[in-house]
């Protein structure tokens, strides 16, 4: 019984992953993906990656639909350039066939594939990965932190530094993100609401060189062009 | 018995994506992906069961959640075409 | 007791299997987008929550059931009003339901009882 | 326009919700699935459905910028500061067993306060993120 669900939630995910390959339209794809997101949650599941599965679930269903439809608003909603198919490429557009990134990914696939033949079996107690720390985690777990959910006593005690380096990976995104976006700043519609617009020497006023984003944090032209005077982007 | 239910949800789930795939519209699509969203709170269910693991319960719970936040956020982008303004204002704020 | 309970579990879960199953099959084959909610509501609230119902015989009297029952009680919060917004949306977006004179039957073939297309500015509420 | 009443009063009853299942994750994480992360996200996945139905700016006299950044950098000093305060007490870095006489309750003291220190900072970053993306949408789409 697991095993087919198994593969009925396999073969949803890549009629999904192709869809959302060859649509054009940016909105499905954002859809698609989000059922491939559900779809993720579901197969870790079954292979009993209860944490895993439940990260997935929390980001897949809240967060990520959301931001991807906020970048969206950023960049429209249609394909730009011309989506290659197999079909439209002798259209009247002449365009050049990306050939050679073709047979790298075709190769690197092959080779990928290939290297999973010397992989151990999933679940094969004989992984080099369950006789190393594994079984230190597993069996003393109990006595040494007492915490039932070993992921827990793994993730925040035996690795709380690789923890803690996730913790200010996360909070190095939001950091760069601030900056990115609050040097691409336009003109704000809500008038004198001041909140998330900022720029970037507010928040770093002394170290922020002026020479890297002018003196109110917007992108400029370098001075030897003096037409630019226009906020850097869409019109 | 848990195998005949997660069948006929699998073959649901299958449905919907179809649904999904073909979608005329935009909300084709998204009623699709909610719909798929409920399926999967019931496979996850239905698998917890299944293995002998009622502790799944906990993500099939979250999904039932949060799962409409997705499809809110959907209608309102498209709607609005952004996700600042209050849902019922073509204007933002008071 | 066991016994009624497995019974009782494995009625809920077909019938509720059943459900799920009609409601994606109609999600298929219904002709717009209105008749299609209709499915997927179907679905989202009837079979899922005789699903639940059944999976809760199972669970017994314990925190199995009382999550099972948190469950189903969101389900039916939360499906109902996404439903809502989904086709106020697609109303205010200018989708259009389809009509009985979209499948041109013959007059006679007509629903007794069933209201014609409303004419724009002429009869309505 | 009164329309979307009915999106208004069920965001109303599943906010709380989302918020307590939020807290339930991070303090039940020890005992089932869960943990600091996911608390934050779902927190966090509260207030972005909030700002979807009442808008941005109400969103933001409830839960201020400020309020957000100062959380996405709490996190990581709290997380921080475990891990220093069990360098004074005499330990390694991040070494909870001295956090208490007994190794075990240090140990589930510094789990206790480094996964409080994961969700807030989960919690401010994603808010954060939205804030910045939601607030410069076009509107010529």
């Amino acid at each position: 019984m697991g095993v087919l669900v198994d593969f009925a939630l396999l073969a949803f995910l890549a009629t999904t992953a192709i869809a959302v390959v060859r649509t054009t339209n940016l909105f499905a794809a954002v859809m698609l993906a989000g059922i491939y997101s559900l779809l993720t949650a579901g197969l870790f599941t079954v292979m009993d990656a209860v944490d895993v599965a439940f990260t997935e679930a929390a980001v897949g269903a809240g967060i990520s639909t959301v931001l991807m439809l906020a970048t969206l608003a950023f960049v429209g909603s249609r394909v730009k350039t011309p989506q290659l198919r197999i079909t439209d490429i002798s259209a009247k557009v002449p365009v050049r066939r990306p050939v050679f990134p073709l047979v790298v990914v075709l190769v690197t696939g092959a080779i990928l594939i290939w290297g999973t033949g010397d992989m151990p079996a999933y679940g094969d107690p004989a992984n080099p990965i369950h006789h190393h720390v594994a079984p230190r985690y597993l069996e003393e777990s109990e006595h040494e932190i007492g915490v039932p959910n070993v992921v827990t006593s793994v993730l925040a005690s035996y690795r709380g530094f690789d923890t803690f380096g996730e913790t200010t990976v996360v909070f190095t995104a939001a950091v760069g993100v601030m900056i990115l976006l609050s040097a691409m700043r336009r003109k704000d519609r809500f008038g004198e609401e001041r909140w998330g617009e900022e720029s970037v020497p507010d928040l770093f006023r002394g170290f922020a060189p002026t020479f890297w984003l002018g003196q109110d944090g917007r992108m400029r032209a370098p001075p030897s062009q003096p037409g630019e005077e226009d906020e850097g982007g869409t019109p | 018995m848990f195998g005949v239910a997660s069948v006929a949800v699998l073959v649901t789930m299958a449905l919907a994506l179809t649904r999904a795939l073909l979608g005329p519209t935009v909300y084709d699509r998204v009623l699709a992906v909610n719909m798929f969203g409920t399926k999967t709170v019931l496979i996850i269910a239905l698998l917890g069961f299944l293995t002998g693991r009622p502790d799944f319960l906990d993500l099939a719970l979250l999904y039932a959640l949060i799962n409409f936040i997705g499809t809110l956020a959907v209608l309102k982008f498209f709607e609005y075409g952004d996700l600042s303004r209050r849902l019922d204002q073509g204007e933002a704020g008071p | 007791m066991s016994t009624v309970a497995d019974v009782l579990s494995w009625g809920f879960l077909l019938t509720g299997s059943f459900f799920v199953i009609s409601g994606g099959i109609g999600v298929i084959r219904m002709p717009d987008l209105f008749t299609r909610l209709h499915c997927s509501g179907v679905t989202d609230t009837g079979g899922a929550g005789l699903v639940l119902v059944g999976l809760m015989f199972q669970g017994g009297l314990s925190l199995v059931t009382l999550k099972l029952l948190f469950i189903l009680g969101f389900l039916w919060f939360s499906s109902p009003v996404s439903t809502y917004a989904l086709a106020r949306a697609a109303l205010a977006g200018g989708e259009e339901p389809f009509w009985a004179e979209d499948l041109d039957l013959p007059p006679s073939a007509r629903i007794p009882g069933f209201s014609p297309r409303p004419v724009p500015g002429e009869g309505e509420e | 326009m009164s329309d979307q009443i009915i999106l208004r009063v069920a965001t109303k009853i599943i906010v709380p919700t989302i918020l307590l299942y939020a807290l339930y994750v991070q303090f039940h994480g020890d005992y089932g699935p869960g943990g600091g992360f996911q608390a934050g996200v779902i927190f966090s996945a509260a207030f972005i459905l909030y700002a979807l139905v009442f808008g941005l700016r109400r969103t933001h006299r409830v839960l201020p910028t400020w309020v957000v950044r100062g959380c996405a950098s709490a996190g990581v000093l709290l997380y921080g500061g475990v891990g220093l305060a069990s360098m004074v007490m005499g330990g390694a870095f991040l070494d909870y067993g001295v956090l208490a006489h007994d190794p075990k309750h240090g140990q589930h003291y510094g789990i206790l306060l480094v996964e409080l220190g994961v969700m807030i900072t989960v919690f401010g970053v994603m808010v954060t993120i939205f804030y910045f993306f939601a607030a410069r949408g076009r509107e010529d789409l």
